[in-house]
């Protein structure tokens, strides 16, 4: 085992991703989910910059094929933020709030029932 | 020469790189706003042309040193543009922007 | 066949660019549609559409009559360096699924995501005018992705598809703006992008290791070692979330009940089910030697855990759509159950034969059968201007093909024959293992239960019978049949059944498929009028009344604990330890060192 | 030396992550987001990918960052959410997400030293395109799809973004209006910049073939300038339900799916390019790409339109 730079940013990217993972299950704000997300996503493309690295020929580079993927990742990622973003402050505009938590409207509480607090999942008699 | 050319861009590169550090210590260090943002400004403007002089002769090519100075050229403008800003609003605000300027003004609250 | 080849030719070396023309077709559709707009780009989307109806038909044609799979080496670069379309039975026939869904919600869409005539100045023109705009280059683009997802042969590529899929399905499910709507897409999509981020960690590790994504090399190359386990699992983990598969369903049973019932259709149809087709090719075209028997048994037990919550919710819903959402929950478990089905004991690996094939007819049977539902409630609720059952009542008059599409899609969904249900039933008998079809067979008298007490109020005489919307169900009504039919379909040349194993209807399978009818007519019974406070004739006093509603109070008692569950599961923090959890589980069932559960029984009797 | 330097910038980068997710204010953890992908740039410079420490530079940290603040100042005074999980259940949380983390570590260094057959037959492969740059080939020819799927991901998320817009903002100028500020230093930068930045996002087209680069940095250079341009109050979107926009946000998907289908007969299967004249097929292909990214990158940044008056 050796730690060349393959393996220290391939350690930090799994790190990151790790990281990004509790963010997006742990962070109770929207907007903070979707940054962890993205961290989340370039620990995962770190980790594959590492692998290209390995695979590196010699007088060649490294290998040309994990980058273009990270580079489709990154921008697929973006377009996820974006549409996130818009979500988000579409709900901000509507409700006033970004919370998820999915709240009985005014149309809806006519229907459900009072037990069904938490969600509007339950409305049965 | 090269040897020459070398300790050229060693001497150049070497007070480039105090020339940011003594930025960084004068933007954490000072007072208020505007005398930070000075400290930033000012030092890294000459940081980067130095820097960039430094790296000038290691590069092969005309092409390539005219692009260094290229780069150099759009730092400055970004940089001289975003320090008006950043000056504007801390003058209309009052609120250092270290809180971050344009929106600022909400407490922080305690750290999850 | 001359005729056949002729048009073959014209699409270049041999068909060579056949398995690509689904993909591209409806996205070079997509494209013009938002580029013109307007009437003349719905236009433009739907004979782009047509075409794709049109390649896919001589695709499964193709694919039906040819020995191998059809397949296509992009840019002529082979894997590794390239990627493969490849169009082997198994997407030859979601494919053709997916055509007959998608011209049904076409179909439906022309009535309210029509875009208005150019002069109209009305402000609700304005509303109806972005609807539109939005609803179809979107519409198109997630029959592109489906088709990426069934025809490519490479894992990135995979990703990007059901990437396409989750951009494509979440504005559509928003289009109102509504806030309760808004916060289920931004659930859908953030819990669909942490499925999709533990996929490519997983696909990080496959390339490290083995130095290629391409299916086929892959099952060439794969070992079951630890580095390939965890790929596996967090690939499978991550799919699991975007399939909503329960009790990761959190985000599903909102969506699907607030969206449109047109965009319902095809979410619940197909876009809820595109996780699966990849988990399909994951597990059985590359690595079915990895898979383990507790694995297996673990996937199952997630499948019929999925059933038992989504049909014991869905039989406790006093609103339309939900209920056939929940429904969906339920149906993708059964999808799941799979793979028991097909793990081979002996062999230890998964075998793409009959249990396969009764998967592929499930898929193809709740598709058909789901978008059927989803488009007959749309046809009831837009005509009662509300979802609630009890005020449903007796909309199935007004709409009689809506109805009885649904009752079509009901004896489908409930294992009937000459149903596709029935036919993946006899299928999955044939794998010889009797305890997960016995559960399927019980999960189908659940089916007939809740499809059931919805029909009974919507049947029910009404006063107000009205003009009646004779021709708006003919798309649902097009597709139960379809749903209801598939057992006949001629499909042995595409699913690896043996020849002649093809399940025949007769009065003996007829017979057979009464008893879980029975039961679902009793389980009808009694939870039939859920939700609403029909003021009854109590005054009689009649013993029999009250034994009856004596038996109808313990019996929901019974099955309310699954609400609070359901409850409990749809929170985000519930979902996030289920995600961790069933990753754990999934990565300790697929090591080779953990003890199969039939030799852990076997260890716990000897024991006794 | 040098392994700690890289060390160093590990840690920076973790550390950044971790503010970047612990951090109450969304626009604290922004900036550390931010800061984390410029540090970010500089790992895969070291790791030899200097297309994808373009890329990372100018969308996972520019465009994203540039995103996640604006979102971040509108959304400042919204009430704090309310669902966060207790504390046990966090711990939880934590020792497992550390467990995935520790896991993903062990593979990484398990990560054998495979016989580079990809970068082997991609540098042989390269004749047949022309292009010198690897990682273009890969994504112009080798793995055509994959970059035709992300541009129409690009696509689907602009028509999402748009279909955001309340009713009465239907077929105005995307996003919020900039009034045209007072001639001062913006201005003037915003004037100077731009062709500046037209001129370098066509050299990095052009030299995207051979080197470093590409259409897609290009882009994302020239969607900057767009918003610059916006922000100083220069100039404002057209209106969405302008036919001229509509086609410049195609242009570049409809190109290349219209040449990859056009290989079909010209080359004999689909995304393949004739041997002749690949190179500069795909360069007319990249320029397509390179307007309609632009204006779609720029316009996610932008938003939906919300202005339901028609502007002045």
């Amino acid at each position: 085992m050796i730690l060349d730079v393959a393996a220290v940013f391939g350690l930090a990217g799994a790190g990151a991703v790790g990281l990004g993972l509790f963010g997006m299950l742990a962070n109770p704000r929207p907007l903070q989910k979707v940054l962890a997300f993205n961290l989340m996503g370039s620990g995962a493309f770190l980790m594959f910059g590492a692998v290209a690295r390995r695979a590196a020929a010699p007088g060649l580079g490294p290998d040309p094929v994990p980058h273009a993927m990270v580079i489709t990742g990154l921008v697929v990622s973006f377009a996820a933020t974006a549409l996130i973003v818009g979500l988000l402050l579409r709900l901000h505009a509507v409700s006033g709030s970004t919370s998820l938590k999915p709240q009985p409207g005014p149309r809806r509480a006519a229907r459900s029932t009072p037990a069904s607090k938490t969600s509007e999942r339950g409305d049965a008699a | 020469m090269s040897w020459a050319l070398d300790a050229l861009s060693a001497v150049l590169i070497g007070a480039g790189v105090l020339g940011f550090f003594a930025g960084t210590v004068g933007l954490l260090r000072f007072p208020d706003t505007l005398s930070r943002l000075h400290a930033v400004t000012k030092t890294d403007n000459l940081a980067v042309g130095l820097i960039v002089l430094g790296l000038m002769p290691q590069v092969d090519g005309v092409g390539a040193a005219l692009r260094l100075a290229l780069v150099w050229l759009l730092l400055q403008a970004s940089g001289a543009t975003v320090g008006q800003l950043i000056a504007e609003v801390a003058r209309r605000d009052g609120a250092p922007p270290a809180e971050p300027a344009a929106s600022g003004r909400r407490d922080r609250g305690p750290r999850p | 066949m001359i005729g056949l080849e002729g048009l073959l030719a014209s699409f270049g070396a041999g068909g060579s660019a056949l398995p690509a023309l689904p993909v591209t077709l409806p996205l070079i559709g997509a494209a013009l549609a938002f580029a013109v707009g307007g009437r003349a780009g719905a236009m433009l989307a739907l004979v782009a559409h047509a075409a794709t109806v049109l390649a896919t038909g001589v695709l499964i044609v193709v694919v039906a009559t040819a020995d191998a799979p059809v397949s296509v080496a992009l840019g002529g670069w082979h894997p590794p360096l390239g990627i493969a379309l490849r169009a082997d039975g198994f997407a030859a026939a979601v494919l053709g699924v997916a055509a007959a869904v998608l011209t049904a919600v076409a179909a439906q869409a022309t009535g309210a995501f029509w875009p208005p005539a150019r002069r109209a100045r009305l402000r609700a023109a304005r509303g109806r005018r972005r609807v539109s705009a939005a609803f179809w280059p979107l519409l198109l683009m997630l029959s592109a992705a489906m088709a990426t997802l069934v025809l490519a042969a490479d894992l990135f590529t995979l990703h990007v598809a059901i990437e396409l899929l989750t951009f494509a399905a979440a504005p559509l499910l928003c289009l109102d703006g509504r806030a309760d709507t808004l916060k289920a897409t931004l659930r859908y999509v953030l819990f669909a992008l942490l499925g999709s981020m533990l996929y490519v960690a997983g696909i990080v590790i496959l390339y490290g290791f083995y130095g290629t994504l391409d299916l086929a090399l892959l099952s060439v190359a794969v070992e079951g070692d630890w580095p390939t386990v965890a790929a596996l699992g967090l690939m499978t983990a991550g799919l699991a979330a975007k399939t909503a598969l329960a009790p990761l369903h959190l985000w599903l049973p909102p969506a699907h009940a607030g969206a449109p019932a047109v965009v319902s259709a095809v979410l619940s149809g197909l876009v809820a089910k595109g996780g699966f087709v990849v988990l399909v090719r994951i597990w059985f075209d590359m690595a079915p030697g990895v898979a383990t028997e507790a694995f297996v048994a673990l996937m199952g037990a997630l499948g019929l855990t999925a059933v038992a919550l989504g049909s014991l919710v869905a039989l406790q819903q006093s609103s339309l759509k939900r209920m056939i959402a929940y429904s969906t929950v339920a149906q993708i478990g059964y999808l799941f159950v799979l793979f028991p089905l097909a793990f081979d004991p002996e062999a230890q690996k998964l075998t793409a034969g009959a249990a396969l094939a009764g998967g592929a007819l499930q898929f193809m049977t709740h598709a058909s059968a789901k978008a059927a539902l989803f488009l007959a409630a749309g046809v009831l609720v837009e005509r009662a201007g509300a979802d609630a059952l009890a005020r449903l009542r007796g909309a199935g008059r007004r709409a009689p093909l809506a109805a009885l599409a649904m009752g079509l899609a009901l004896l489908a969904l409930a294992g009937a024959p000459p149903g596709g249900g029935w036919a993946a039933k006899a299928l999955g008998a044939a794998a010889q293992q009797s305890f997960w079809s016995d559960a399927l067979t019980a999960a189908g008298a659940l089916t007939a239960g809740y499809l059931g007490a919805a029909l009974v109020v919507l049947l029910q005489r009404c006063d107000d019978v009205g003009s009646p919307l004779l021709w708006r169900g003919a798309p649902a009504l097009a597709l139960a049949a379809l749903a209801s039919g598939l057992g006949l379909a001629p499909l042995a040349g595409l699913l690896p059944m043996a020849a002649g194993a093809a399940p025949t209807p007769d009065v003996a399978e007829a017979l057979a498929a009464l008893p879980p009818l029975a039961v679902g007519a009793a389980l009808a019974l009694i939870f039939g009028e859920a939700g609403e406070a029909r003021p009854r004739p109590r005054a009689r006093g009649a013993l029999i009344a009250r034994a009856v509603d004596a038996l109808r109070g313990a019996a929901r008692r019974v099955v309310a604990p699954a609400l609070a569950l359901d409850a409990g599961l749809a929170r985000w923090s519930a979902a996030s330890v289920v995600l961790l959890a069933m990753l754990a589980a999934l990565l300790a069932s697929l090591s080779p060192s953990f003890p199969s559960p039939a030799a852990t029984i076997a260890a716990l009797s000897a024991l006794g | 030396m040098t392994a700690w330097f890289d060390v160093g910038l590990a840690l920076m980068a973790l550390g950044l992550a971790w503010r970047a997710i612990a951090t109450r204010r969304a626009f604290d953890s922004t900036v550390a987001f931010v800061i984390y992908g410029l540090v970010l740039t500089i790992a895969w410079v070291r790791l030899g990918a200097y297309d994808v420490a373009l890329t990372e530079a100018a969308v996972g940290s520019g465009l994203t960052g540039a995103l996640l603040l604006g979102a971040a100042h509108r959304l400042e005074r919204a009430p704090a959410d309310e669902d966060r999980p207790s504390a046990p259940l966090r711990a939880l949380l934590a020792v497992a997400c550390a467990g995935v983390a520790l896991g993903l570590g062990a593979v990484v260094l398990a990560l054998p030293q495979v016989e580079p057959l990809q970068a082997v037959a991609a540098a042989s492969a390269a004749e047949a395109t022309g292009l010198l740059n690897p990682v273009n080939n890969v994504l112009m020819a080798f793995r055509a799809i994959d970059t035709v799927l992300e541009k129409m991901v690009l696509f689907a998320a602009l028509v999402g973004v748009w279909s955001l817009a309340p009713d009465a903002a239907w077929g105005r100028r995307p996003g919020r209006r900039f009034p045209p500020a007072a001639e001062g230093p913006l201005t003037l930068f915003a004037r100077v910049l731009p062709p500046v930045g037209v001129l370098i996002a066509a050299h990095l087209l052009w030299v995207g073939a051979d080197a470093p680069g590409g259409a897609f940095q290009g882009a994302t250079i020239l969607a900057a300038m767009i918003l610059l341009v916006r922000l100083a109050g220069l100039a404002d979107a057209p209106p969405v339900s302008s036919r001229a926009l509509r086609l410049l946000i195609v242009l570049g998907p409809a190109a290349f799916l219209g040449v990859g289908m056009a290989g079909v007969v010209l080359a004999g299967a689909p995304f393949a390019y004739p041997a002749a004249h690949a190179k500069a097929i795909i360069l007319v292909v990249e320029f397509a790409m390179l307007v309609s990214v632009a204006a779609t990158l720029a316009l996610l940044v932008v938003g939906p339109p919300e202005r339901a008056q028609a502007a002045p």
